[in-house]
């Protein structure tokens, strides 16, 4: 089975089409019936369930983009009223966080392969991973019901005292939404610590962990801790909003900037929630791809947990000239410049997993090196912000709707499509129709940078952040953003299509069609319900291609 | 290298040297009933560090504003009434004490005495919730409420209702807004804790009473003691500072 | 392939009157452009460093030139390497982005004062000599100005691009920033902080002047009565001149003066007496009462506007002798409700 | 567990016995409690200037590490629960510290 590849420029070894078959057991089959799926305990169904209901709301989402841009096209105020366009962001940066990049990576790929990854039957807790999953379409579902009832026009910051007195919408009814969506983050979380302490299999020390383990491990720190302070924020806006306690409201002597540093303190560690489990998925990706065991595996896991550690330490940066005391700002600068520094270690120790390597370049690799291209431009960026000066003249403008889609979108996002790609054969049995999605892999990227490079130049340039119109001599840098706006929803549009289409049409992928190290690719392709027939003993590395090769057929744990 | 991804061919041989018996409760993707007990204790704890930082951001609200509008604080504060917060922090430490009395029934797996804890434990958290209530009605008619009906006569002018107070002047009364605003979110939120943990105990007493921590099963009673001590905790840290840090201006 | 020449003049047009770069036009500009450049030129370095990396690797160790991998454990003097090179890289950005930082945010004590009160969704100005002015703002070149900045309801955040200067408008506590214009022109004014529906509407225009134009600009624009008279007025009609009297009975302290020195407060506290001090000493004076007085002042908190309580910081800043104090205290009538502040524009 | 699961248990930090706790350790902690509150509330009567919160709330802590170390069991348990109590308080304490370390430098200077 584990026959030479035939060609040289690929990795890729399926078996025969003629003769190869489905599984007759797995996962998907194993049950029928629309309610085997909502009642069920499986983390890989639950992770199914998961990656349908974000794609779902990563299209909204995106709509909502696509509308944004539309009105952005000419300097007035054309398409739609000053309130619809403040919603249409609002509704686009809430739906895009809470409802799509936070929950992306960990909750379908996470969820689907941290147990696999480790030799675990299933998540320490698979009855609160399902309940998770409710409390995230709960959460989708007030989202909706703001929306449907007239939106809401808070931006997704929240900023008081314009959430809390000044903005008639629905803000309560979105504030339910984050606050339970919260639950659904912390939830996740709270099972992934569990699972990897205690679910290892025999063998499975902390250090022969794949390491994509090692970043959801250290973005689930950050989710069971940061959240609480999100959720009380949020509950004592609502309170503030329906009784007027007047915390927040300077007229009663509350301080305002007291919910910022309540906000902040989430949703700076929020950013890294979003952005290291993407991160995990490049350092198998390129591990697989480059033949190679990942350059420096220990400071590529430490430098995981260092940024979830300094992580906490930052949040005041998202207030420099807010009002916050000059001495602190220095200090929240300083530690923004050392929480940089375990980033670009990553960056260069992935560059160096290439060195020596056997690379070849399917789809999952592309997105890679579009996301270690993407992300540095974005974080090197990010330094910017961090430094105090440069920040009173970029914060505020497109500088920073720049910098944080090039870490999110040319970051998170091409990480979860590299992510998907890469364990499509695993989770369905099926292959991707390879150059399609080269086509739009390499779509995507250019129609990423048409978009958001000239946005850098519109943000120094002084254009505000949430304008509805613009002055004239901005146009130009705008329309080419719209333009590439375009080329970007056809890019990610693709994908949707050729994944769809693939589930009945594609090539059967076998076991192990990347001949990757990882436990997840020893077993059957869609895996079985149970996971592994026998309990695994782990005796090696992670990315030790050595044994891999030396490994006999008979060694393959389960059979379907 | 050579015995790569081996399976645990010893696999049904470790329940041998177990000296559990197999339960009805134990899940099937753990590989022992220990893990099974230990994931749980673990996944409790971790829950309660999020509870830690939710009542965390309030906590901190609290010495914010403590500092900034101190004299109101102390003026607001001595509202209260330390003999029922005392009363009502020995309650709620009984009620603790029965808990982990319950604990130790489930272990030692003596049903009667540990459905009997549990009632303990109930009867004495309802009482904490009575003398809550007694303490709300009071501040509600004092109009010491926060929101459209508040009024800060009393801090103004305390002479005229027989209280020792010295007067605040207006602009720092009102801010005594903020002191009771604070009383309620904490001692609210934390009430809402004392409910929910009070409906799980009625549940958890239907199911000691079936016997089903009688067998050493006891993991919910475990984790449910966790919780239930946890709420203690917080309130521990709200009487001194809500009811008694106060009582002499720093 | 033909463009019609009307679609190529407009092309033309359009692309003349657009923007690459923003205008340096205050003395900071060239600062924060410097450090700018240097930031590029970081980010520059390193995605080259990446990219000859990534792609070099790619290049020479793809599978058809190297089937075969070799293993590497890593390397902790290259690790080392890559760690401490960004620190320090990043650490210089530090230094330099703070010593901007305070450059920006610390106004020379020769600055000219311009008030200025942000509202949904509009900009007033308000100069000491009395001019008022709507999403707009003249100044003059060649001349340090603070802007002492306060919101009336919700964050809004003033920014001048071609300036490089920005702050955060916060609703009940003054802000300041300050620019030295370089060139006579006019410049963008955008409230940058999203603040409701018109946020995109609370724009405006900076006037740069030359001394000479900016005097005639004054003169011409002047509403007859500076800041500092109409806060007089109002000291008058609120009855602050009934404890402030200045006289050695008075109730409450002597008030000419004070402006820029340190008060002992009764807690054992220093203050140093500056607007945001002003400010607060009459919306909140229990919370800081100066020691020597029984705390009997009332609160003004609701009574007055913030345009009314700019008026009387002028009026207090700029009071030197208690002369007119004395003075309206005989002849304070109440047919001197507290002005309308003239050249105010409901929106 | 397999023996060679077994074997790592004897240093694992994640693992602790099951240990049980008596009515007797109960009762002890349960009056200690008591007491403390009485103290506590005693203390509250005594003007001590700055000190009278820093005693509060030195006692609140005191309480509060009793319950967790015996009726929490924490005292017991793995280092890793032990650890997991100590992050939380760590988190909490950097929210508190560095948020208050705004507000205290704000009244510093002319900013
Ligand atoms: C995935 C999300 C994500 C990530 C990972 C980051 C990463 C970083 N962010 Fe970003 N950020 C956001 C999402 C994210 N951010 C969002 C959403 C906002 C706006 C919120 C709002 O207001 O709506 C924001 C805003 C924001 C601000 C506030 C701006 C303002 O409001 O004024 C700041 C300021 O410091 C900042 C800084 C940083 C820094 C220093 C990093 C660092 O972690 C980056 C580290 C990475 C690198 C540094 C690149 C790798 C380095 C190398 C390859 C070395 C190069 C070599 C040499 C130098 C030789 N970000
Ligand atoms: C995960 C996070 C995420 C993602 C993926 C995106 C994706 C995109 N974002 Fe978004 N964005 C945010 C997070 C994100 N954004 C946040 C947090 C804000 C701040 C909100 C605030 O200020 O409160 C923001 C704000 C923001 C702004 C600034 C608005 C303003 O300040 O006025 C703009 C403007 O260009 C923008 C554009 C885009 C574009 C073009 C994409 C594209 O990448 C999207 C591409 C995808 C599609 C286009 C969908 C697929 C195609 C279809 C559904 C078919 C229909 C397509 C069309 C009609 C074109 N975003
Ligand atoms: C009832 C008497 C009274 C009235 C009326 C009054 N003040 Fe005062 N004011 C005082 C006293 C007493 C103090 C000193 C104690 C304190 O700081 O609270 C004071 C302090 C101040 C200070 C602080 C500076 C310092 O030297 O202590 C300012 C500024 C001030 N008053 C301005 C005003 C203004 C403006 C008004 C009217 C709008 C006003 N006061 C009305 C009694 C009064
Ligand atoms: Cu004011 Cu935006
Ligand atoms: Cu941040």
């Amino acid at each position: 089975m584990m026959s030479a590849p035939i060609n040289n420029n690929t990795i890729v070894n399926i078996p025969d089409q003629r003769t190869a078959k489905m599984p007759k057991r797995n996962y998907i089959n194993n049950e029928h019936g629309l309610l085997s799926w909502l009642f069920t305990a499986d983390h890989k169904r639950i992770a199914i369930l998961y990656l349908i209901s974000i794609t779902f709301f990563f299209f909204i989402g995106g709509a909502f983009a696509g509308l944004i841009r539309l009105e952005l096209l000419t300097p007035q105020p054309d398409l739609v009223a000053s309130d619809t366009y403040n919603k249409f962001f609002t509704m686009h940066g809430i739906v895009m966080i809470f409802l799509f990049l936070v929950p992306s990576v960990p909750a379908t790929l996470g969820n689907f392969f941290i147990p696999i990854m480790i030799g675990a039957k299933d998540l320490a807790f698979p009855k609160i991973n399902l309940l998770s999953w409710y409390l995230y379409m709960a959460g989708g579902t007030f989202t909706l019901a703001a929306l449907v009832l007239g939106g809401v026009d808070t931006g997704w910051t929240f900023t008081t005292p314009l959430s809390t007195h000044y903005l008639n919408t629905h803000v309560i009814t979105a504030a339910t939404a984050i606050f339970i969506a919260g639950f659904s983050s912390i939830f996740t979380g709270l099972n992934f610590i569990v699972t990897i302490h205690r679910m290892r299999a025999p063998g499975m020390t902390w250090f022969r962990m794949p390491l994509f383990v090692w970043s959801n491990y250290a973005a689930s720190i950050l989710m069971v801790l940061g959240t609480p302070v999100l959720a009380i924020a949020i509950v004592l806006v609502a309170l503030e909003r329906t009784i007027g306690i007047g915390v927040f409201d300077p007229t009663k002597g509350g301080d305002p900037l007291l919910f910022q540093h309540l906000f902040w303190f989430y949703s700076h560690p929020a950013v890294y929630i979003m952005i290291l489990p993407g991160m995990g998925v490049i350092s198998e990706v390129i591990s697989t791809f480059s033949r190679k065991r990942v350059f420096g595996y220990t400071a590529v896991a430490f430098s995981s947990v260092a940024i979830a550690l300094f992580g906490f330490f930052v949040w005041a940066h998202h207030m420099f000239i807010m009002g916050v005391s000059n001495y602190s700002a220095l200090v929240f600068s300083l530690l923004t410049m050392l929480v940089a520094v375990p980033s670009a270690i990553k960056i260069f120790n992935w560059a160096f997993t290439l060195q020596k390597g056997s690379i070849t370049f399917e789809t999952p690799m592309l997105y890679a090196f579009a996301f270690i291209g993407l992300f540095t431009i974005g974080g090197l960026t990010g330094v910017f912000l961090g430094s105090l000066g440069m920040d009173i003249h970029l914060t505020e403008t497109y500088f920073i709707v720049a910098h944080f889609h090039y870490v999110m979108v040319g970051g998170m996002l091409m990480a979860f499509l590299a992510g998907v790609h890469f364990w499509w054969p695993k989770m369905t049995g099926r292959m991707y129709p390879e150059s399609l999605s080269k086509l739009s892999a390499l779509t995507s990227f250019i129609g990423f940078n048409i978009t958001f490079l000239p946005q850098f130049i519109l943000g120094y340039l002084g254009m505000p952040r949430r304008y509805h119109a613009y002055p004239a001599e901005y146009q130009v840098l705008n329309v080419l953003s719209t333009a590439g706006a375009t080329v970007l929803g056809v890019g990610f549009t693709l994908p949707m299509l050729y994944l769809a289409w693939s589930l009945k049409y594609g090539a059967i992928a076998g076991n192990n069609p990347w001949q990757a190290t990882g436990l997840e690719w020893q077993i059957q392709s869609p895996p079985l319900t149970e996971n592994f027939t026998e309990t695994p003993i782990m005796d090696h590395e992670a990315y030790d291609y050595e044994w891999l090769e030396n490994k006999t057929a008979h060694e393959v744990t389960t059979v379907g | 290298m050579a015995n790569a991804i081996a399976t645990a061919h010893e696999h049904d041989a470790h329940h041998a040297h177990d000296e559990h018996v197999v339960l009805p409760q134990h899940l099937h993707h753990f590989e022992t009933e220990e893990q099974q007990r230990e994931a749980g204790t673990f996944g409790m704890w971790l829950f309660l560090l999020t509870e830690i930082m939710f009542f965390g951001g309030m906590f901190f609200a609290y010495l914010l504003y403590r500092n900034w509008y101190n004299p109101a604080f102390v003026a607001a504060s001595n509202q209260l009434s330390v003999k029922l917060g005392a009363i009502n922090t020995a309650i709620l430490i009984t009620s603790g004490y029965a808990m982990a009395l319950g604990v130790y029934a489930a272990e030692v797996r003596k049903k009667q005495m540990l459905v009997w804890t549990l009632i303990a434990t109930t009867i004495f958290g309802f009482a904490f919730l009575g003398v809550k209530t007694v303490e709300y009605k009071e501040k509600f008619e004092k109009h010491h409420v926060p929101g459209a009906s508040f009024d800060v006569k009393e801090f103004v002018n305390p002479a005229a209702f027989g209280l020792k107070e010295e007067p605040l002047a207006p602009d720092m009364a009102q801010k005594t807004q903020i002191f009771f605003v604070l009383y309620f979110a904490m001692t609210g939120m934390h009430a809402l804790h004392m409910i929910i943990g009070l409906a799980l105990l009625f549940w958890l007493i239907y199911r000691a009473n079936r016997g089903d921590f009688s067998s050493g099963y006891v993991a919910p009673i475990e984790n449910f003691g966790l919780y239930w001590h946890f709420v203690d905790i917080v309130w521990i840290f709200l009487f001194p500072l809500l009811y008694l840090i106060n009582k002499h201006v720093g | 392939m033909h463009i019609s020449p009307v679609l190529w003049q407009f092309l033309t047009k359009w692309l003349a009157a657009s923007a690459l770069f923003p205008r340096e036009a205050s003395t900071v500009a060239p600062y924060t452009d410097a450090l700018y450049f240097f930031l590029i030129g970081m980010t520059l370095v390193g995605l080259i460093l990446v990219g000859i990396l990534v792609f070099g690797f790619s290049i020479r160790y793809r599978r058809e030139r190297n089937p075969v991998a070799t293993q590497v454990e890593g390397s902790t003097l290259l690790e080392a390497t890559w760690t401490i090179i960004p620190l320090a890289i990043f650490l210089v950005t530090f230094v330099w982005g703070a010593l901007l930082y305070f450059r920006i945010y610390t106004p020379p004590t020769n600055a000219l004062n311009i008030y200025v009160i942000g509202k949904q969704w509009m900009w007033k100005a308000e100069h000491p000599g009395g001019q008022h002015e709507i999403n707009a703002l003249h100044v003059p070149i060649g001349r340090p100005v603070q802007l002492t900045m306060i919101s009336q309801d919700v964050f809004h955040s003033f920014s001048i691009p071609d300036f490089r200067v920005k702050r955060e408008v916060i609703p009940g506590r003054y802000s300041t920033v300050w620019f030295n214009a370089t060139e006579p022109g006019t410049y963008h004014i955008f409230c940058t902080q999203y603040c409701g529906t018109l946020h995109s509407g609370m724009i405006g225009e900076v006037t740069a002047l030359s001394p000479e134009d900016y005097d005639k600009w004054t003169k011409e624009s002047t509403s007859g009565m500076s800041l500092a008279q109409n806060g007089e007025r109002l000291f008058a009609s609120m009855g602050c001149n009934a404890c402030h009297s200045g006289s050695a009975a008075a109730r409450g302290p002597n008030l000419a003066g004070v402006y820029g020195t340190k008060l002992q407060l009764t807690n054992g506290s220093q203050v140093l007496v500056n607007d945001a001090y002003l400010r607060d000493a009459i919306l909140n004076p229990s919370q800081h009462v100066t020691a020597g007085y029984a705390p009997i002042m009332p609160t003004y908190q609701g009574q007055i506007s913030e345009d009314g309580l700019i008026d009387l910081v002028e009026y207090i800043k700029n009071l030197n002798s208690n002369y007119r104090v004395q003075q309206t205290l005989g002849t304070s009538q109440s047919d001197l409700a507290a002005p309308a502040t003239p050249g105010m524009v409901k929106p | 567990m397999s023996a060679h699961n077994d074997a790592m248990n004897t240093t694992n930090p994640e693992h602790a016995e099951h240990h049980i706790l008596g009515p007797g350790t109960y009762t002890t902690i349960y009056v200690t409690l008591l007491i403390l509150t009485g103290i506590t509330v005693g203390a509250a009567f005594i003007p001590m200037g700055v000190l009278n919160p820093i005693v509060a709330l030195a006692i609140a802590s005191v309480k509060a590490v009793v319950v967790m170390l015996w009726f929490m069991h924490v005292k017991y348990q793995s280092r890793l629960i032990k650890m997991t109590v100590g992050a939380g308080f760590f988190t909490f304490f950097v929210l508190i510290m560095m948020t208050m370390s705004d507000y205290i430098s704000r009244a510093w200077g002319q900013w």
